[in-house]
């Protein structure tokens, strides 16, 4: 158990402003002081007002999850106060606007209780938008935090224009001060242990960000996309670096231009992507059909949210699964990546590009709001680890006759084959310029030419080979080592799971296992095709296995059962909020029990 | 009097082929008589003049009859879906701005499910060329009224007669900030060949509308032949109140270019953008360093 | 067995025209003449020009499939003979056009063989275009058909102008006169039976055409459409009839403002619907979330083609099930039905109107291109077995307060709960123009009222109240009877099948029942809410299931395994041709054979 | 001089409610100073001044800060997806032409992802009002340009300056064939309410587009005081060349009613076909006689 682990939520009204700031600079202090973090937050869809938490857990080891419960509540208003103040553990802290809220008398000893007379000392400085830099002071106190860090902090997040600095290194000042001479001298928590916390090198990111750089180091270099939440910022950040790099950034009218933009620069021979969230991958669904017809590389990152429809935008889901995988027009088969964690988005994005420029296929990537917006410590990301995999291109060559079709000649018929059948699937691609490369991508059934042809053999034909084709990803998903297993092997339970489930996960089966209940836990991050053998290998001596998701129907879970004709314990959550490590932990003490009554 | 246009650096080295040089191997699928075939004639005409490598050229549509074209050629092609390509088009151009990029499709594909992309492509100006085989009718779905089709039209999905008044592409690509705007006639093959080179030449959106009747679905050639004519020879294609005044007209059907304008295209604009964001070398290390705690 | 049971097979180039009218002509004569029939065809996608094919069986049995092998091949071109006369049965003829083609010497005298100098008889009457009409009239006279019928027939299909009506007759006449005169006195082969064929009542009409009959009687008023192959004439239908009887049938910029238009002609209280084909769907997928979000009712059909993409539009496919069900971002639960023949186009049609204003819910519809075009024989519509159930509305009387919001007050607040969370999910619905009912349809999670609400309560809640609402559509599957069985129910070999491949199915089973290998087959036409309990009793005991399906992965055999755990023989074809009778019985044989193994 | 604008049959009986009266118990979710607030004050002034009963009214909107409109208002509402709103009121007017229905919505909403609708609604001169609350921005998603952004705009997605011509909404209204095109700023409320009941009150598909700063995203309140000014006073709504001229001009934004004509509406129309199809009594026993044997 790890000396420090607090879950620190802060709460209040949008309107008021800051409340994602506050949590997100007492997030970096903490990393910047030493500890690893892990973030996670609601946003109203509103646009100003409404209610807003962020939660921050904070350890000297890597954090997994959230965490169920609160150890400090940030209060800015008496919502926040009665919303949250039960969560808070024993022996927990409650720090609160006086100005602007009173807690319940039946909090009582349980809590410590500190009320920051917020609105006077805003007053007082004449900045009343910095209430929350004042609390941020007032904390860093409380905690004992090195104050040189949370000015560094303050400076990197807030530095952009002068003036606005200094007042709010003032406010940063005044909270600290306050806490020094109203509360205590000396700081009630020490929060950095005396190790001095983490001395690797560490990032803090979102998943968004994550996935932004993965792209590039991926070898991306052409993006259109439309703004959505909670996907919108991809774009933005590759708006500021692709002209650095000789990409191309397009803002597309709508979805459907964005991913036919794609299709266009990556025939012309660009690594290409767009990302959205599921009402946009909805209106691709036409596209995506195309993509695998013509057999042109493309990836799609699909930051989920609460659905359907326009549902919850910023609330997370898993429920674009079963349409990443199925949502096409007859069949129509594509390759589904999930990514586990921030750090893992990275290194994610590299394989999805790989898979998909090596099988000449759209490939989705299935992101979700928490993950995207999470801010977390990581280790830097190992650019030794990223290897392109180029994509199958013509060789003039090795053509039987090289000049067919080409310029300055013009006579005779194409030998350029685009769509040979070969036996693994993958027919070598041309680019416009190659001389004698010349074909059409086609949607129409086709012969290997790309003329189109309709009879039954073609068209059975190349059924096979586009599914074929997809399953040499299976060979990469062993080679890549595309899933994250750990727990005991030998365990009568295996948990099988994908995305960013798998930090409550962790945290649950570490509580599982010390209490004496095994747990094998399975994630692929390689969704479609299914590792059939490898998940299928995993089960079959397992007793139960359980399958959480946050979606309603249990989608994995289905296609589990599919495929293994295997009874199934579908942990579902639905509510627009992550997973909870508890609700994993009971249901893995569920299933001992159940194991026992049989036994 | 047609102002000089503005010529396409050329990307490539001019080659020395016969329009025929440009056929694919591909047997055109379309009905004897179709408009289309004219049409594909005058593009093989064009980018030989032009002397386009046809490895340098690429052609992109959509679905329809006209839809078909870039398989009977013998450039690069794609075939996209129906209604969409405006932003295939625009992404392999913005991708490989040394290419010569064309769009081709019909009149439904164009106005009717593509009707989203067309003000975009053209306020963006992007460097390419977008023809529309107009025959005012769905040829492939076999004959439906066309966003084209005149009102009164009595057609399958129009029993008793169509009652959505017609959109007229010109104006709309007026509107939107299309920089190149004109139209030709399938049965008028030199004045067409004149049409598609200069299209192609200018640099920016082009549109170019050519009336290509479907002799299947709705015969349009006499009509054609009685209400086009030239463009007067006072008409200045600089002149966007002039180009208005001849596109609205209803009664004659003017063909020739009816306006010209020199304005950045997209691909130059965006290098632009790429010179303003280039400070010196570029490296993930200095990318993730500003997230180093 | 039938006394008479004849396929026949008409192929030639489509630029010559008239080969699908040549079949549509000659089984209407069959038709006429008191025979069931049973016609399939396929088109190329090309306008003009390409090989074509149309095959009609005809029996004074009812017909269940298009046959697969032929008894008489009316082949126009020498494509056609060299593609088809391989099919010929032992004592079938080949009729021909001898100005252009020539048997191969190797038929010999397995067959017989009537060569008909088309074009020259053609040019006799000046009439070049006459070669079918010339071959039906030659046809009618070997099969002893009444020629008083062909006549009729002929008339009403191609009597539009005097003058070409003429024309016909007398090129009818003269192939007529040819074959008496040149081949035989005698009719060689007598068609009618000498019971004179079926006496009952038959309508002759295609799938698409009873589609729309359909429609009109489950009382659709507000169609919005986008022309697409194989779905077009279901739209041509109704722009003729819908305006006489205060219908609108708009013809939409495309597939996207189709389904919205038809969401808000729903929205303002008419029966709404749209039809299209895989291409079309898949533009639809966003509307549709949005559908079930705000529960408005509207019919989707979805006439499969062959894919993925623009595959071959002309071909059949079954390959939407999945998209149909699951193409949703998230959980949008929809209810999905599939006819399973002509005749039942048009009672499932009704079925699916019901269920979806009842439930108020998007419905997909999915038939598919070969039921679509394909023409029958049917009896009469039974418009007693047609009952309209409306939409549940709002009854402001029963409202506690029913002037609230209402014109002439408008204060207070709303009472009336658009989406009232109810026992059974479905929450009375009110239309414009009812005072006091005014809501906003929305696709946001929302409260009862319909006013946004993001919490994790009412998004669980109202996943729930969504799925429960669709689960009553199981008590109507059974009191509609919206299924088939039959064969023997104590078999231990089962067939689970939906849609049109139930023909083949059907032949496949009597042929095999003959030989004393009993199956039981089970066709539900409600696929989703899929009828777990009444499948799951009916493959209880099964040793065998075999699912048929015209698709790559087994769509529906693997929603069966992943809901029953249970293995699955997937019978899969997908070449883009209808199912043949004699590859269920290869199956049925197969099961038995290793049935015979295990024991 | 405004010609006399045809006024719509009411279908209903006015009714006197105060503008309060069509306000919903929804608070908005605006940010504070939005210029949708005075849109919808605007609006609900309108509508209560043309006395139409709230259970008469729709209004159908996309997705944006201002589609969520229809919730704060206590008539019949459709937050339908985003881009959308033409067809879903399309449907709405022609299954229930006796409602006035309202589609309203954001730049965004109206001409990117909607752009394909607009030509559309517009030439078959459906019978709607459609107001467009334009702040050349994406408010809802946080600040992203939009299609009526200005060139070299820096935003989000545009660090280097918006190289995307911006769109001519007005323009685009005229070129396909909209019967009432007007424009309003909402800092000019009286204006605006008489624009909105003009709008209302024109039979045929209406164009209001009203320039509405995003306060927190791109504040133009003080820019569009500048360059706004009211129509000139010798402008003929009647006459399209003027509209054109007027709507072109680049300097000045003149606020009013550019362009007014009377053409059948689409539910017109379409009644008309339904009297030309009607032909005595109609019954699917004698639709299935035509398919008995
Ligand atoms: C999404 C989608 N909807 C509908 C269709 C059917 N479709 C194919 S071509 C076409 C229109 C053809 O008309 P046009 O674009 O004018 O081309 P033409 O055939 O006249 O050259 C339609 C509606 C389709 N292929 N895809
Ligand atoms: C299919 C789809 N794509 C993207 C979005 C995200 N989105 C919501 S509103 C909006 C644009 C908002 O801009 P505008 O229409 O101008 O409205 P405003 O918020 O400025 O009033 C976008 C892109 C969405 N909801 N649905
Ligand atoms: S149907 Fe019309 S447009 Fe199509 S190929 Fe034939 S003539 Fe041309
Ligand atoms: S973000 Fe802009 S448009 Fe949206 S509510 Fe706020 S001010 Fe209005
Ligand atoms: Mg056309
Ligand atoms: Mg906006």
């Amino acid at each position: 158990m790890p000396q420090v682990d607090l879950t620190v939520r802060v709460g209040g009204d949008s309107a008021a402003g800051g409340i994602v700031t506050t949590g997100e600079i007492v997030a970096r202090i903490a990393a910047f002081s030493g500890l690893e973090i892990y973030t996670t937050r609601t946003i109203p869809a509103e646009i100003k007002g409404g209610h807003v938490m962020f939660q921050l857990r904070a350890s000297e080891e890597p954090v997994y999850s959230q965490g169920d419960d609160v150890d400090v509540l940030i209060a800015f208003d008496q919502e926040s106060i009665d919303n949250y103040h039960s969560l808070i553990k024993p022996n927990g802290f409650l720090i609160y606007n006086a100005n602007d809220g009173k807690p319940p008398a039946e909090i009582g000893e349980r809590i410590k209780q500190y009320g920051l007379p917020l609105n006077d000392l805003a007053k007082q400085i004449n900045f009343t938008r910095g209430r929350n830099i004042i609390t941020i002071g007032a904390m860093v106190k409380l905690f004992d935090l090195p104050y040189d860090k949370a000015v560094e902090v303050v400076k990197r997040q807030l530095g952009r224009k002068k003036e606005l600095l200094d007042q709010n290194l003032l406010a940063l000042k005044t909270g600290y001060d306050y806490v020094e001479q109203n509360i205590s001298q000396e700081s009630p928590y020490h929060l950095i242990p005396p190790s001095g916390g983490v001395q690797e090198e560490r990032l803090v990111m979102s998943g968004n960000q994550a996935l932004a750089i993965g792209a590039i180091a991926g070898g991306c270099r052409f993006y259109a996309g439309y703004p959505i939440t909670p996907a919108s910022d991809i774009m933005e950040f590759l708006a500021a670096e692709f002209p650095q790099i000789n990409g191309t950034m397009i803002q597309a009218e709508d979805e459907i231009a964005a991913i036919n933009m794609c299709l266009g620069g990556s025939f012309a021979g660009a690594r290409s992507m767009t990302a959205t969230s599921g009402p946009g991958v909805a209106l691709m669904v036409e596209a995506l059909g195309h993509a695998t017809m013509t057999e042109i590389p493309v990836v799609i990152v699909d930051v989920q949210r609460a659905g359907p429809s326009t549902g919850m935008p910023t609330k997370v889901s898993q429920g674009d699964l079963r349409l990443a995988i199925f949502g096409a027009a007859d069949d129509a088969p594509r390759i589904v990546v999930a990514p586990v964690s921030v750090e893992d988005c990275f290194y994610q994005m590299v394989n999805a590009f790989n898979l998909a420029e090596k099988y000449q296929t759209p490939l989705i990537f299935l992101s979700d709001q928490d993950m995207s917006v999470r801010v977390v410590t990581l280790p830097p990301f190992d650019m030794e680890r990223v290897k392109l995999e180029p994509r199958l291109l013509w060789d003039p060559k090795t053509s039987s006759t090289n000049n067919n079709g080409a310029s300055g000649n013009g006579s005779g018929t194409r030998e350029y084959l685009r769509y040979k059948v070969t036996e693994d699937g993958i027919s070598p691609m041309s680019l416009p310029g190659m001389p004698g490369g010349q074909y059409t991508a086609e949607g129409l059934e086709k012969a290997e030419s790309g003329a189109p042809i309709y009879t039954p053999e073609a068209h059975t034909r190349n059924f096979h080979k586009r599914a074929r084709k997809l399953a040499n990803a299976l060979k990469d998903y062993e080679a890549w080592k595309m899933y994250e297993t750990f727990g005991d092997m030998d365990a009568p339970v295996a948990i099988v799971g994908w995305g960013s489930t798998i930090g409550p996960v962790k945290e649950a089966v570490l509580r599982a296992q010390s209490e004496g209940m095994n747990v094998a836990v399975l994630y692929p991050k390689l969704l479609y095709p299914l590792p059939v053998e490898h998940i299928g290998s995993f089960i079959q001596h397992r007793e139960k296995i359980i399958v959480p998701e946050l979606n309603f129907t249990g989608q994995f879970g289905r296609m589990l059962q599919a495929q293994f004709e295997r009874d199934i314990v579908h942990l579902t959550r639905f509510g627009g909020t992550p997973l909870a490590a508890r609700d994993v932990y009971d249901t893995i003490k569920q299933a001992y029990q159940e194991l026992k009554v049989k036994a | 009097m047609l102002s000089e246009p503005q010529t396409i650096p050329l990307h490539f080295d001019k080659v020395n082929l016969k329009p025929n040089d440009y056929k694919s191997d591909v047997k055109p699928i379309w009905c004897p008589g179709c408009g289309d075939f004219g049409v594909l004639s005058s593009f093989y005409k064009a980018v030989s003049e032009l002397g386009i490598p046809p490895e340098q050229l690429v052609i992109a549509s959509g679905i329809g009859c006209s839809g078909r074209f870039p398989a009977f050629c013998k450039s690069y092609g794609f075939h996209g879906v129906h209604g969409r390509v405006l932003p295939l088009a625009t992404g392999i151009k913005m991708a490989r701005p040394e290419l010569v990029v064309c769009a081709v499709g019909g009149d439904g594909d164009a106005f009717s499910i593509g009707m989203g992309h067309f003000p975009h492509a053209a306020r963006r100006n992007v460097d390419i060329t977008y023809i529309v085989m107009d025959n005012e009718i769905y040829g492939l779905t076999k004959g439906q009224a066309s966003p084209t089709s005149p009102l009164g039209l009595e057609k399958k999905s129009t029993p008793y007669g169509n009652v959505d008044k017609p959109l007229n592409p010109l104006m709309l690509a007026l509107a939107s900030g299309a920089t190149w705007v004109g139209r030709g006639f399938s049965s008028k093959p030199k004045e067409m060949t004149e049409l598609v080179k200069q299209a192609i030449t200018h640099k920016g959106f082009s549109f170019l509308q050519i009336y290509s009747p479907c002799v299947t679905f709705y015969d349009t050639y006499d009509h054609f032949k009685q209400v086009t004519k030239p463009l007067p020879a006072d008409h200045n294609p600089s002149d966007k109140g002039s180009a208005m005044k001849y596109a609205m007209d209803d009664e004659n059907l003017f063909l020739g270019i009816y306006y010209q304008e020199d304005r950045p295209t997209y691909d130059d604009a965006y290098s632009g953008i790429r010179q303003k964001a280039t400070k010196g070398a570029y490296s993930l290390e200095q990318v993730m360093g500003k997230y180093r705690r």
